[in-house]
């Protein structure tokens, strides 16, 4: 027990008490605490266990740059590992537990790791467990595994609701600290749309952490008069609990903690919000994170930074220890004295690298023993900080003491302006790197730029927002600065010497347990780019990313290496700033909202009538309809294909892209974007269609319909339809610009079936609107007309054939759909009609051989598919030219067969292979795959369109069809691939 | 990225499909197979300068106005120097 | 020194003082029989196989930053030879079978896992795809299960089997897949080629490729003219920017792909899954941090950051297949250039101008490719002739059609 | 009723499956207003090549006013006109008289353009309350501020992987998603959910605005 609750101060409200337990044990904070200040007043010191060694570890921070106090959260589904205890508002109920240790977090059995650090040095793992080769799956890597991560996930359904939304502004202010508070006032005052993100539930940056003044008030009750100023202005937007987290091109990404704060978030609220965030400027006005220093034994519990131990004691009303000292190489270490002070506790030494006092802070200097160019030499403690060894002007002492606040300089917060790449510029002046260049209209303002005196602050976090406001057209009236008692500390890294024995135990990367041997180690072993020494250390790759690590880790290798520390460089970082629940980012795109569905007018119709559905791309397309009668589905596309081949059938074939080409060149335009010469379809016919890619593969087949001279409508396949309309878009846009053809894509606008099979025409005659005959030779296949049907309504009819049969396709606005379905099952009721689904179609098409999807798949060319006649050779079209490429013409290579089993019941499935018949399948005697395949109750036979090496050379050849990976082996023998009615009559009847 | 549409102003990434390098499709030669003919198309088709630094591509405004743009960027810095409709007739497309 | 459980100990003793480099800080000789430009997986391994299997060990890799620094030092890890066209599937199995020996080979733990690579499916379309894959592979004598969806129940509970929009029914999986360390990959190529003498040299870009009457003579350098009558060039994504300076253009444009790791967590995931309805894939490393990725961003880049689009994307897809990790917390996201070629395929062969070779076009899955393509590379470059599994990766099959597109998307290097 | 109700033959389908009228979210007034337009006539008009000028002169010809080559909305002769691309509009007429509008648009555009009659194609929500931006701000990636987004603004976007038409009516208080038709459903989920949290009413399916 150390730290403890002060009798008053801080910003918290004590007359709102909450519960809370950590490992299992009842505890009492207040409101505005966080669950690591309320565990510090609650004297709790021990927090969690290192990544590695398993040392007891306390806090060291107040922020996100946390890296020891990490907890898991909640329980249950809601289970958070890995939290960080000084980012969590507490609130009533909240349940924690210290994660990484086993059996508890008191006595960790692990910890014996730390008795091995010799061995677990830097990288050991990749100089072993190399032997025997097969170990290391069994044995070494599950007990690395196992040994490594820190908590658990609760590995089920996160049972919290996300969202995301988006903003716009003209200046988006980042952190509402002095900085931030004085930009944002400045750029909204003049006028311009404001956007102000403050991590924290309440404004004010570090000014809640410090003893300030400002226009002779206490700095807070600034901070909130000047929120007050900006929340009442229309054009300013204040969003507190928001870390803006990335900073991508065009826009920001920030999250928005809506009910973290909370047990569990309350109804119709989510858990998060995922901004994305679009800006004219910004301002980074983010702060900075402040170092720790290196020294032996430096981790242990009670050892905290110097500006998180004043942020305790002034913002939360908590002392870090009973008897503190102060550790420091900057004047932050005496402002936290100062505040000791005032609280009534007197640190017993004030320890500072620097020669001389700072003349600012002569009552510390007279108040506190100083010792000047001191170091601490090591601490003591079992699970906490106990005493430290100190050393100055040649003399040791030793301090019994609970709490030690050190300060090793500050880091500017430029992560945001290092998401572009920018290189990072050294600044010798407060020994930190600031932001590299101004990249993408990211400005830094305030301690984030390296300024850390208040009053330069104000006035140039004043400057940057007017300039903002200025580049928008708002110019910004002069700015009133507030007044303050000014205090301005710069920081100086503070010496290592490589020191053997002591090494060990300097802990440079707290959480991934990286020491100054691990450092030297490094470089020794020629790991001394820091890019390097990151990945072989594992340096900055923890949960805090650096933050208090990096710098002094790349002193010493700048140190080793006799360079300086801008020519040793820096690691980058990036995205996100603050570790962010990738279920924010996704928001609401989940579940059945995870990709949209398209449905066809006939959808409610189909699920009533039992329909499953099957995917194609976006659609939902009907796949069956079963009556009570058919044993199984099979027996159900058995049955829709008999009717269909004896009577009649309907179904819908809506998902087809329909593509209007409009215009007196949209013939020329389809010649020039088709293989095969569109122009030469009659008005009133329609005519099949091959598109090329311009590489000469297969881009889609079709139909297209001509229903005037300047008036066709492209039929793309379902599969193909965006892709094929981007694509003619781009050939009128951008290659043929001059041609006077408009394009559109209409095929939501109707609903279309297929009305196929013998008895067809008579169904069709019932629904067309006299004085239409529907007759072989006044409308025989092949024919479209734009009509009306079922008295006055506009339609498309179209004599197509896709199974085989007679066929129609009537089309009629969308809204139609389902009742012009239930009409034509209607009518077709006295010709034995039925719908059927698209199983039953594959089938039918298979049996017509027909290519489909699976034979168009970009791998394949129209010689392949036995296509090549249909083209027109002597005109340039897309895909012309270089479809007469040689490999694209050569005989051996796979093209479209049909194959049936000799035995007609084995069964065939699409993805066996073909291979030869008397020789062990081999890579050798490999000759292609089956595309497609069905049962056939036509043919009663199990059948197959596939790609055969030389296949049209072989048709009647025995081959294997080898299915290895379902167990399937049967023989089959190539034959043409159209099954049924090769020569196309039964339509035509 | 935020691409300006000469048509719909600026628009996040996500409405658009890009293309690729902007180039012309190639005349094919009188003889559709001769050598010139298809060496001009494997160049067209496959080639790149792939540029770190300016490029011209073509991009779609697919789910906006749906209009080919041929947009100048810096592969390296993704600045965007400009965006235009492709097609050089598309009359008054700036209001 | 030979790393082994015993130096380590006997390192431990003695403060780690008797550990060294594990490779030179090399600097450039007048010339070498063969200079490898590019010092990422492919071209040190292509050093380490040149010395070590073809007698060639007067060999300069030269590294315009530090080694691992391009897209070995930044991707998802992945290793498999699961391959669907016969133009890839005995190169990729050439790959695993290295892969499967690299420890003992380089004397380096690279922590190959042969955890195995599920790719789930979705639709009856997909599972039929995936069964021509496997049964493909099985002719090549690659291992390959389609397993159902209890199967896959019993490999990854966790999966969203009843996903509203894209329920699973299946999977491919390959049990030899797996991932590896992808920095000790790097390291353990060059402490292996540095050993037999190959000179590393971090910190000097290639400036220049100088060739005389059409044949190759030398690299400029940042560190000045290094000759050679032999040069590799293996830079992956920046193979167009090089390849211009001996005025070639290549059928590859670049793009960036972005990677993800979360907070460490205790083990969660066992083998890589990869979702079929969409573009996601995930692992966890030895560390704990969960590694996954999806899709390119689609516009070409030389910058290695990725776009909020596909960042989102990511996340979306994550959750459709895997909705426990919606608390988990994504720790760091990056991005690497691609060099995606136009037929998503690479491209190891000799060029146009005599000594000089390529070998690039790796797209996002050149990282399980790297002994491979180490070996093949090296094989043409000391023979002069293709390795025969690397027979296809032809630079004229543009020209002659022989194009091997495992995905059919042509030539649109964005969708590959 | 309007006219196309009196169209013979087959039935209208005027109320989608996935519509569910009613109130939903926490308790208070609605802070979004949602209502299917379950009838309108909308028209894609597309100039023909070089006849851009000549065709919005016979527009304002025979409507008083011609539409604007922009993502804007022009409302002429009893159609609102709304941009959706370069020289392309829709022309959008509700309530009665359609049909003589109709033959007034297509005899204007004879000539100079081509018009298909896409009414059939799109699905059209109309969203209004007082929570309607901050909801639609949930779902479109683009500025719904009133500088960016002023009353006959229309912007084609996307919203949840679909392309929807977002527009501004020219009396201001009212947004319109047109999608088209087969992705309604998928919109009307993702309108919805996003407009619970400030409390939905849904209306009953309603012919004519
Ligand atoms: C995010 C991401 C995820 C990926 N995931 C996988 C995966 O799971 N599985 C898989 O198989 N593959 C994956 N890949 C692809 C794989 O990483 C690459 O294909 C492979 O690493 C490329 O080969 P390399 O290792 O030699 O390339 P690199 O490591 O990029 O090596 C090229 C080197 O050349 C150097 N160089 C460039 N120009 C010059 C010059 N002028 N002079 C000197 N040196 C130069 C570069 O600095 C670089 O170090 C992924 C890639 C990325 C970016
Ligand atoms: N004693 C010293 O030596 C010393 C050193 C540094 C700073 N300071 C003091 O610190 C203050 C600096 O002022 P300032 O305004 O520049 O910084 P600040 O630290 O006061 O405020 C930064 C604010 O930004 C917020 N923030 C950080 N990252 C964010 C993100 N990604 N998204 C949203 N919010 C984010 C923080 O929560 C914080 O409220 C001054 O009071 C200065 O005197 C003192
Ligand atoms: C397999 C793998 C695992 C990684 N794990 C971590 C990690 O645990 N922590 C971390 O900070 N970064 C991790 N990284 C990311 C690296 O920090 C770094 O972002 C990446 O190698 C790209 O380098 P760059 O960001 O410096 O460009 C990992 C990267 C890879 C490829
Ligand atoms: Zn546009």
């Amino acid at each position: 027990m150390s730290g403890f609750r002060l009798a008053d101060g801080g910003l918290i409200d004590r007359s709102r008490p909450l519960k809370f337990t950590f490992d299992g044990k009842a505890y009492t904070g207040y409101a505005g605490d966080t669950l690591a200040s309320a565990l510090l007043a609650n004297g709790v010191r021990l927090f969690g266990r290192s990544f590695k060694y398993h040392r007891p570890r306390g806090v060291l921070s107040a922020g996100h740059e946390e890296p020891n106090a990490l907890v898991e959260l909640r329980e249950g589904a809601r289970r958070e590992p890995n939290v960080k205890a000084t980012a969590v508002e507490l609130y009533d109920g909240l349940v924690a537990r210290s994660q990484n240790r086993w059996p508890s977090l008191a006595f960790d059995a692990m910890a014996v790791n730390g008795l091995l650090k010799p061995i677990f040095s830097a990288g050991f793992y990749y100089k072993t467990f190399m032997w025997p080769a097969s170990f290391w799956e069994k044995l070494y890597e599950p007990v690395i595994r196992r040994a490594a991560g820190l908590g658990r996930a609760s590995g089920v359904e996160d049972p919290d609701t996300y969202e995301r939304s988006n903003a716009f502004c003209d200046v988006l202010v980042v952190g509402a600290g002095p900085a931030g508070l004085m930009a944002a006032l400045t750029a909204a005052r003049a006028g311009a749309d404001v956007i102000l993100c403050e991590d924290q539930p309440r404004v004010g940056g570090q000014l809640l952490s410090d003893r300030e003044f400002i226009d002779g008030r206490p700095a807070p009750e600034w901070a909130v008069s000047a929120a007050a100023e900006l929340a009442a202005l229309p054009n300013v937007r204040i969003m507190l609990r928001t870390t803006v987290t990335a900073a991508f091109d065009g826009c920001f990404a920030a999250l928005e903690r809506v009910s973290d704060h909370y047990p569990e978030p309350s109804a119709f609220q989510p858990r998060q919000r995922f901004w994305r965030i679009v800006a004219k400027r910004t301002i980074l006005a983010a702060g900075s994170t402040e170092r720790p220093l290196a020294f032996p034994d430096n981790d242990r519990p009670g050892i905290m930074l110097s500006s998180a131990v004043r942020t305790y004691l002034n913002r939360f009303g908590v002392a870090a220890g009973r008897v503190a000292a102060i550790y420091t190489s900057t004047d932050d270490g005496w402002l936290t004295a100062r505040d000791f002070l005032r609280a009534g506790l007197t640190p017993v030494v004030l320890v500072d690298t620097r020669a001389s006092a700072p003349a600012a802070f002569a009552d510390v200097a007279k108040a506190v023993p100083i010792m000047l160019e001191g170091a601490v030499l090591g601490t003591e403690g079992a699970k906490g900080l106990s005493a430290i060894i100190v050393a100055a002007g040649g003399a040791q002492k030793r301090f019994e003491v609970d709490a030690l606040a050190v300060s090793g300089g500050f880091n500017p917060a430029i992560q945001l302006a290092s998401h572009f790449g920018g290189k990072p510029s050294w600044s010798e002046n407060i020994s930190a790197f600031l932001a590299g260049g101004t990249a993408q209209g990211v400005e830094p303002a305030g301690a984030a730029a390296g300024v850390f005196g208040l009053a330069e602050i104000f006035a140039e976090a004043a400057a940057a927002g007017a300039a903002c406001a200025a580049a928008q057209g708002f110019a910004a009236p002069a700015p009133k600065l507030p007044t303050v008692a000014q205090t301005s500390t710069a920081g100086s890294l503070a010496a290592w010497r490589p020191n053997p024995a002591k090494d060990g135990k300097i802990f440079v990367d707290f959480q991934h347990d990286v020491t100054a041997s691990d450092v030297v180690l490094a470089h020794r072993e020629g790991y001394r780019s820091v890019e390097h020494l990151k990945r072989y250390t594992t340096l900055g790759m923890a949960t805090e990313q650096g933050r208090t690590a990096n710098i002094s880790a790349l002193a010493m290798m700048a140190q080793l290496t006799g360079r300086t520390i801008p020519e040793t460089g820096v690691t980058l970082a990036r995205p996100p700033v603050v570790p962010l629940a990738l279920g924010a980012v996704a928001g609401d795109h989940r579940r059945g909202a995870f990709r949209p569905v398209r449905e066809t007018a006939i959808h409610a119709l189909s699920s009533e009538a039992g329909a499953p559905f099957v995917d194609v791309g976006q659609w939902k397309r009907p796949q069956y309809f079963p009556i009570p009668e058919d044993a199984d589905l099979a027996a159900t596309a058995a049955r829709e294909v008999e009717t269909v081949r004896t009577r009649v059938g309907v179904t819908d074939v809506s998902t087809l892209g329909k593509i209007e080409v409009l215009g007196a060149d949209a013939g020329v335009f389809l010649d020039r974007v088709c293989a095969t010469r569109a122009s030469a379809i009659r008005p009133g016919r329609c005519g099949y269609f091959v598109m090329l890619r311009e590489d000469g593969f297969m881009m889609d087949d079709g139909m297209i319909a001509r229903f005037a001279p300047d008036h066709f409508l492209v039929y793309a396949s379902t599969a193909h339809a965006a892709s094929v309309y981007r694509h003619m878009l781009f050939c009128r846009q951008a290659l043929w610009p001059e041609l006077d053809v408009n394009l559109a894509a209409v095929t939501d606008g109707w609903a279309q079936f297929a009305i196929a099979g013998p008895r067809s025409p008579a169904v069709v005659q019932a629904l067309v609107d006299a004085p239409r005959a529907i007759t072989r030779t006044v409308f025989p296949p092949m024919s479209a007309a734009e009509l009306t049907i079922c008295d006055g309504v506009p339609a498309r009819l179209c004599a197509l054939s896709f199974s085989g049969e007679r066929a129609f396709e009537v089309a009629v606005p969308a809204g139609y759909g389902a009742a012009l379905f239930r009409r034509i099952l209607d009518v077709g009721a006295a010709y034995g009609i039925a719908p059927y689904g698209s199983e039953a179609m594959g089938v039918m098409r298979i049996e017509k051989g027909h290519p489909a999807g699976s034979e168009i798949n970009g791998q394949t060319t129209a010689y392949d598919l036995g296509l090549a006649r249909a083209l027109s050779k002597d005109k340039d079209h897309i895909g012309r030219v270089l479809s007469a490429r040689p490999a694209l013409n050569d005989r051996k290579r796979a093209r479209l067969v049909g194959l049936t089993p000799l035995d007609p019941n084995d069964r065939l499935r699409a993805g066996a292979h073909v291979v030869e018949t008397g020789v062990a399948p081999s890579a050798a005697s490999d000759l292609g795959w089956l595309s497609s395949a069905a049962w056939s109750p036509t043919l009663r036979s199990f059948i197959a369109l596939g790609f055969v090496s030389g296949g049209p050379d072989r048709l009647g050849d025995e081959v294997r069809i080898f299915d290895p990976v379902r167990g399937g082996d049967c023989a089959a023998r190539i034959v043409a691939p159209c099954f049924y009615d090769p020569n196309g009559e039964r339509p035509r009847v | 990225m935020l691409i300006n549409c000469p048509y719909c102003g600026p628009r996040d990434l996500l409405e658009f499909t890009v293309k690729g390098e902007a180039r012309a499709r190639p005349d094919a030669a009188a003889d559709l197979d001769s050598e010139a003919s298809r060496a001009g198309f494997v160049d067209a088709v496959y080639l790149r300068d792939n540029p770190a630094g300016r490029h011209k591509e073509h991009w779609l405004h697919a789910s906006g106005c749906q209009s080919w743009l041929v947009i100048e960027r810096d592969t390296r810095t993704h600045e965007i120097f400009g965006a235009s409709l492709v097609a050089s007739d598309a009359e008054g497309a700036k209001s | 020194m030979t790393f082994s459980g015993f130096q380590l100990l006997r390192n431990a003793l003695n403060g780690g003082t008797g550990w060294t480099p594990h490779w030179r800080k090399a600097e450039p000789k007048p010339a070498y029989d063969v200079v490898i430009v590019g010092g990422g997986g492919h071209g040190l391994a292509t050093a380490h196989y040149l010395a070590k299997d073809f007698g060639v060990n007067n060999v300069a890799v030269i590294e315009k930053g530090w080694i691992g620094s391009g897209n070995a030092g930044r991707n998802t890890t992945i290793i498999r030879s699961n391959y669907l066209l016969p133009g890839n599937i005995p190169f990729y199995e050439l790959g695993m079978k290295l892969w499967e020996g690299l420890e003992q080979d380089l004397n380096y733990n690279a922590m190959v896992s042969q955890r195995g690579v599920l790719n789930l499916c979705h639709s009856d379309a997909q599972r039929d795809a995936f069964a021509r894959r496997g049964n493909a592979m099985r002719l090549h004598g690659v291992d390959a299960e389609l397993i159902d969806r209890e199967a896959v129940r019993g490999m990854a509970p966790y999966l969203d089997f009843d996903n509203a929009r894209f329920p699973i029914i299946g999977g491919l999986v390959q049990r030899r897949g797996g991932t590896a360390r992808h920095d000790a990959v790097v390291w353990g190529y060059a402490r292996a080629a540095d050993k037999r003498g190959v000179d590393i040299i971090e910190n000097c870009e290639a400036t220049g490729l100088r060739s005389e009457g059409g044949k190759i003579v030398g690299v400029e350098t940042t560190k000045g003219f290094v000759g050679a009558n032999r040069v590799g060039l293996s830079v992956a994504g920046n193979s167009s920017r090089v390849a211009a300076l001996a005025d070639m253009r290549l059928p590859i444009e670049t793009y960036a792909l972005q990677a993800f790791v979360t907070e460490s967590i205790k083990p969660l995931i066992d083998c890589v899954v990869t979702f079929g309805a969409g573009h996601f894939y995930i692992s966890q490393s030895d560390k704990g941090s969960l590694v996954f990725g999806g899709d390119l961003d689609p516009f070409p880049s030389y910058a290695q950051r990725g776009s909020l689009h596909v960042f989102s994307d990511v996340a979306e897809n994550a959750m459709a297949v895997m909705p426990m990790l919606g608390r988990l917390r994504i720790l760091r996201s990056w991005g690497g250039v691609m060099d995606m070629s136009m037929d998503g395929s690479p491209i190891i062969d000799a060029t146009p101008i005599e000594g000089l070779f390529f070998n690039g076009g790796w797209c996002y899955g050149g990282f399980k490719a790297t002994p491979a393509a180490g070996f093949c590379f090296a094989h043409l470059i000391a023979k002069g002739e293709p390795h025969q599994a690397a027979a296809p990766f032809r630079l004229d099959r543009f020209a002659t059609g022989r194009v091997i597109d495992e995905k059919g998307v042509g030539a649109t290097p964005n969708l590959h | 009723m309007s006219d196309s109700f009196t169209l013979p033959g087959l039935a209208l389908d005027l109320v989608p499956h996935y519509l569910r009228p009613g109130r939903s979210g926490p308790p208070g007034a609605s802070g979004v207003v949602l209502t299917l337009i379950a009838d309108e006539d909308r028209f894609n008009i597309e100039a023909r090549r070089g006849s851009a000028a000549q065709l919005l002169a016979s527009l304002a010809n025979s409507f008083g006013a011609a539409p604007v080559n922009g993502p804007k909305t022009i409302a002429a002769g009893g159609f609102d006109f709304v941009g959706v691309g370069p020289s392309r509009w829709h022309a959008i007429s509700r309530g009665d008289g359609r049909a003589e509008r109709r033959a007034a648009l297509a005899a204007a555009a004879l000539e100079s353009a081509t018009v298909l009659d896409v009414s059939h194609g799109f699905v059209t929500f109309q969203l209004s309350g007082r929570s309607v931006v901050e909801a639609l701000a949930k779902l479109a990636p683009i500025d719904l501020g009133e500088q960016g987004f002023a009353p006959g603004a229309c912007a084609m976007t996307q919203i949840h992987g679909m392309s929807v038409q977002l527009r501004r009516r020219l009396d201001g208080g009212f947004y319109e998603c047109a999608v088209p038709r087969s992705f309604a459903g998928s919109l009307y989920h993702a309108l919805t959910d996003a407009a619970l949290r400030f409390g939905l009413t849904v209306e009953p399916a309603q012919a004519v605005i």
